[in-house]
């Protein structure tokens, strides 16, 4: 007699799970959780905190915030950073102090740990949401992220 | 069973035994190289020990000499011991397998000859496990140089 | 030739009148197989998109929508592709089977097509003994798995292959013996005589209880013959990664990939005129136009397949020792029974008939 | 009598076949050297090291900051508890005290990636026995945990969200709320993959009996997390040394004595429920304070040796630290879950068919960069 209980229990097993993918085959306008990407692009939208990349923000009279300490130089653990400085002339104070000439920025290496921004005393670099990062040649990852004869914004001390 | 009851009762043993608690949060016991898989099998099968549970072997480069860490836990009396053996040399390090006590002492046994050299007797298969055959040297001793894979800071 | 189409009447007078009686017929022939190439072409093709949609639905997903209106064409587009691709192999592969496996598979099924009787009229070759040559013949295409398997000198493709052999032996039974519950009742192997019985009553209607056992039989051994999930031990991704088509490549992996489509409408095809009437609309409301048999033909063999379909995208896979214990323990002595329950209800009269 | 003859020269023999680097089932590059009579498996050897990144030698060189983000790329499914292993290692070398609200915060994303892990592993195990659809339902919830998770540390996958003191930064404020919907949602959706796959008689009949692991030779071959506890063997780190804010709360150890493929399948879905109450108890009750305590720019351990276990959702964790006192450890080795649970795959695994082999390694559960490393 368990071999027929076998049978109705075995095909009512079977009916109950094409219940569950039956509904959804119906109901699968609504449920869709493709994201037909890229033609959402206007509409799609990253969290605020999305780590994309590490970009360098410039205020209207191209001054960003970095001193050149290269803390986070120290901090990157597979040296995605690289600081290249030399020494000014401080136009207030006329000591001599030192100045990124530029903040390189190697994408293709970085692992978007995080560290260096969390390390930086002065909010000079933050994520910046852009995940758009493919290009034919690697060398275009590489980026300079101050911006050309920007300067060190007034008042920022390390 | 406490640690004091267990050095107490480990001590008794074997007099080349050599207890220290400093700088851990387990019960350390060094044993000599000889003495090594007597011990671990008395430590399994002895009733009051009992360590049934072989949780974490590691190989460690002292700089003179290759060691091995074996952690231990009984899952009846939830204590722990970490047993340190250390071989005499560098260059032709031997240890006991302890594969026919703790059956995942096979494939630990495996990466730590793969990453430090050190054989291990009558392991069952002791052959490279991450590394390809013709790997030269040991990558996680402290000499170990690879100019070209490897990025020094 | 008396299979030749009437619907095509006029250029059968045609042909026969430009040239002499033999050329003609050839003419005809090669006409009606051009036909079917091409029915069979797009019907493959459509087949694997619906499948393609189908499942996207099943799981929540849009399913190919780029190419063409709805994705119509992506299917067309992958065939192109799959044409300019280069065809690769194995060097110690037996170059004559591994080449010839291919054809075996997808000119059975396309021998299988012709039989069907899409209305009363549209129906290529109604030989007497249509079901039998149906089991026949759609049989065979194992033979081209077999080839294909074992020809490319892989050891998962031979163990797909060998698979493949066990699973198509023992379901054959089934699905030979789940028609022969239903020729019982027809007391005919012709496939437009069986129609015919069916115009007072589809057989699942006439044979009831056995009936709908022999369908649900039927359904199960027509899954397995086509080797597809449940029962897709041959292909079994997760276990032999292609299994017997592994080697192939281009154009001759697209052979095999039509030609399990195309199988999957010969067994739906097999069910429809079997059970549920061929051609003939519910309760005849369409019977003044006999055109629309084909739509009626086309839209049952569409449920059965999606049926298919969903069982695809449900159901886990079997082990190979729990398909042949569902085969030889369960479907088969059911199906003895069956066949013994329904000679008694065709003996005492008890069918069902309008 | 030629009958005999006949079959004594029909040899059969064993053969050799390879099921990977590059085979589905082995979820990665994981290599199989099998030995195969016909169908039945007469030997299992795993070949490793296709993704070896040497991460234990990486480690030696980088500063205890550095090493928490390495710890992301070896159990990616579990990144974060696999974070929250060596901060805890490394707060209790340096006696941190660390704020109640870094605990439960921890704690709550280290259920919530078991339970993004183990639906990641629904889906696959389905996928493994053929149910192809179960891949899509287990993704479409794990992706509302990414996306919670996105929303907080950042990253989806290797999150890099603690930090040695802490966390880096604030959860969240939408944090507890897409939390609670999420709870919500997925109460009505575990039923539904009972309905769909556990109670399925296919799937039953492939399950039950395959690849029985007996409690002893769980033990001995070191199995951990639901692949132990299957064989009843109770071998919960939150039960038997509670970390972070996990004394607080109360869960039941999902235990199960068959050992076989389906008892490790049932307890990784218990393993869910239990997740999500651990979650519904500590997600109202979040505490105020700090989210971080300050520590040197520069850590350096004290001399010694430390051990931490943690329970991933694949199995003990375990990270050994010997420390001479400077920026980086002098040794580190990770106790990986995965690597002891393959080593007993030959054993549970000779004697099944391929298929049974396919079944059992998934419920092994394995992560092939947390056995490479």
């Amino acid at each position: 007699m368990s071999y027929f209980s076998d049978i109705y229990r075995g095909i009512k097993t079977l009916l109950t799970g094409m219940s569950v993918t039956g509904k959804y085959f119906v109901t699968s306008r609504k449920g869709a959780i493709t994201q037909q990407y890229p033609d959402n692009r206007e509409t799609l939208k990253m969290f605020d905190r999305f780590r994309g990349e590490v970009i360098m923000p410039h205020n209207e009279n191209n001054e960003h915030r970095c001193t050149g300490c290269q803390k986070c130089e120290i901090a990157c653990p597979n040296g995605t950073i690289e600081i290249i400085w030399d020494r000014g002339i401080d136009e207030n104070t006329g000591k001599k102090k030192k100045k990124i000439d530029q903040f390189v920025y190697h994408l293709s290496m970085c692992t978007m740990c995080g560290l260096c921004i969390d390390v930086c005393p002065t909010d000079a670099i933050k994520w910046g949401q852009n995940f758009e990062n493919s290009v034919y040649d690697r060398t275009a990852l590489t980026r300079v992220l101050n911006e050309p004869d920007s300067k060190l914004q007034a008042g920022v001390e390390d | 069973m406490k640690n004091e009851e267990l050095q107490e009762l480990i001590d008794s043993w074997s007099p080349n035994l050599e207890f220290t608690e400093e700088g851990s949060q387990y019960l350390n016991v060094t044993v000599p190289i000889e003495e090594l898989h007597a011990i671990m099998f008395k430590l399994k099968h002895n009733d009051q020990t009992s360590f049934d549970y072989l949780f974490c072997l590691s190989g460690v480069d002292w700089g003179e000499e290759l060691g091995v860490v074996y952690h231990l836990e009984s899952t009846n009396f939830r204590h722990s011991l970490v047993v340190k053996t250390q071989t005499a040399e560098r260059e032709n390090p031997v240890i006991d397998s302890v594969y026919d006590i703790w059956a995942t002492a096979e494939f630990h046994e495996r990466e730590v000859f793969d990453f430090f050299g050190i054989k291990f007797t009558n392991h069952p298969n002791l052959k490279r496990l991450f590394l390809t055959d013709d790997w030269d040297g040991f990558p996680l001793r402290k000499d170990y140089e690879d100019n070209i894979n490897m990025i020094i800071k | 030739m008396n299979s030749a189409l009437s619907i095509t009447k006029n250029i059968h007078d045609w042909l026969f009148s430009i040239m002499p009686e033999a050329a003609a017929n050839i003419a005809e022939m090669v006409l009606i197989a051009l036909v079917y190439l091409g029915i069979f072409a797009i019907a493959g093709l459509f087949l694997v998109l619906l499948e393609r949609r189908v499942a996207a639905w099943f799981q929540l997903r849009i399913g190919p929508n780029r190419v063409g209106l709805q994705g119509l064409l992506q299917t067309m587009a992958d065939a192109i592709k799959l044409l300019s691709k280069e065809l690769t192999g194995t060097t110690k592969a037996d170059k004559f089977l591994y080449n010839l496996a291919p054809y075996f598979v997808i000119i059975t099924s396309l021998m299988a097509l012709s039989v069907f009787p899409f209305t009363k009229e549209f129906q290529a070759f109604d030989i007497n003994i249509g079901l039998f040559f149906l089991i026949a013949v759609s049989s065979i295409g194992v033979i081209g798995i077999l080839l294909g398997g074992w020809s490319s000198n892989n050891k998962f493709a031979m163990i797909g292959a060998m698979r493949s052999g066990v699973q198509t032996i023992s379901y054959e039974l089934s699905i030979g013996l789940s028609l022969l519950t239903m020729v019982l009742i027809t007391g005919s192997l012709q496939l437009s005589e069986i129609v015919e019985v069916q115009k007072s009553g589809w057989l699942i209607v006439q044979g009831h209880i056995p009936a709908i056992i022999a369908f649900m039989i039927y359904m199960i051994a027509g899954t397995a013959e086509t080797n597809r999930a449940p029962f897709d031990m041959v292909e079994a991704e997760s276990e032999l990664g292609a299994g017997f088509h592994t080697e192939y490549s281009g154009m001759k992996f697209a052979y095999f990939f039509l030609a399990e489509f195309i199988n999957m409408f010969i067994i739906a095809a097999i069910a429809t005129t079997v059970f549920f009437g061929a051609w003939l609309s519910p309760f005849g409301i369409t019977e003044s136009i006999p055109l629309l048999g084909v739509f009626w033909f086309l839209l049952k063999a569409l449920i059965l397949v999606f049926l298919m379909m969903w069982f695809r995208w449900t159901f886990p896979r079997l082990r190979i020792d729990q398909l042949l214990t569902l085969e030889w323990k369960y479907l088969l002595p059911l199906n003895l029974a069956n066949i013994v329950i329904m000679a008694l209800l065709v003996w005492l009269n008890l069918t069902i008939s309008f | 009598m030629e009958t005999v003859t006949a079959n004594s020269n029909f040899k059969s023999e064993e053969y050799f076949i390879n099921m990977g680097p590059q085979h589905p089932a082995t979820h990665g590059v994981l290599r199989l050297l099998l030995t195969i009579d016909g169908e039945i498996i007469k030997k299992v050897e795993p070949d490793l090291g296709y993704i070896h990144r040497s991460i234990e030698k990486m480690c030696e060189r980088d500063s205890y900051q550095q090493i928490v983000h390495l710890t992301d790329r070896m159990d990616y499914l579990s990144a974060n508890i696999n974070n929250e292993a060596v901060c805890l290692t490394v707060e209790n070398a340096l006696q941190l005290e660390i704020p109640d609200r870094v605990k439960v915060i921890r704690t709550i994303i280290g259920e919530l990636t078991r339970i993004s892990s183990h639906c990641l592993w629904w889906g696959v195990m389905g996928m493994d026995v053929g149910a192809l659809t179960t891949y899509f339902y287990g993704f479409r919830d794990r992706e509302l945990l990414n996306d919670i998770f996105e929303e907080t540390c950042g990253a989806r996958l290797t999150m890099n969200y603690n930090v040695p003191g802490g966390l880096m930064f604030d959860i969240h404020p939408n944090f507890v709320k897409r939390v609670k919907e999420f709870i919500t949602h997925f109460r009505t959706k575990l039923p539904e993959y009972d309905r769909l796959l556990t109670n399925n008689i296919i799937f039953q009949k492939r399950a039950k009996g395959v690849g029985v692991l007996s409690r002893e030779d769980a033990i001995s071959y070191g199995a951990s997390g639901p692949v132990g506890r299957a064989s009843g063997y109770s071998c919960d780190v939150r039960k038997h040394h509670p970390y972070s804010a996990l004394d607080k709360v109360t869960f039941n150890e999902a235990l199960r004595t068959e050992g076989d493929t389906y008892a490790r399948y049932l307890v990784r879905i218990q393993e869910m429920w239990e997740s999500m109450s651990i979650v519904e108890q500590l997600i109202d009750n979040i505490p105020e304070g700090e989210h971080r305590v300050a520590t040197n720019a520069v850590i350096k351990l004290p001399k010694g040796e430390y051990y931490q276990k943690v329970e991933t959702a694949r199995g003990e964790l375990g990270v050994y630290i010997i420390s001479t006192g400077t920026k980086s450890p002098y040794r580190l080795k990770f106790r990986s879950p995965g690597f002891s649970n393959l080593s007993l795959l030959n054993h549970i695994a000779v004697g099944g068919k391929i298929g049974d082999l396919v079944a059992t390694m998934a419920t092994l559960d394995l992560v092939i960069p947390d056995i490479d490393r």
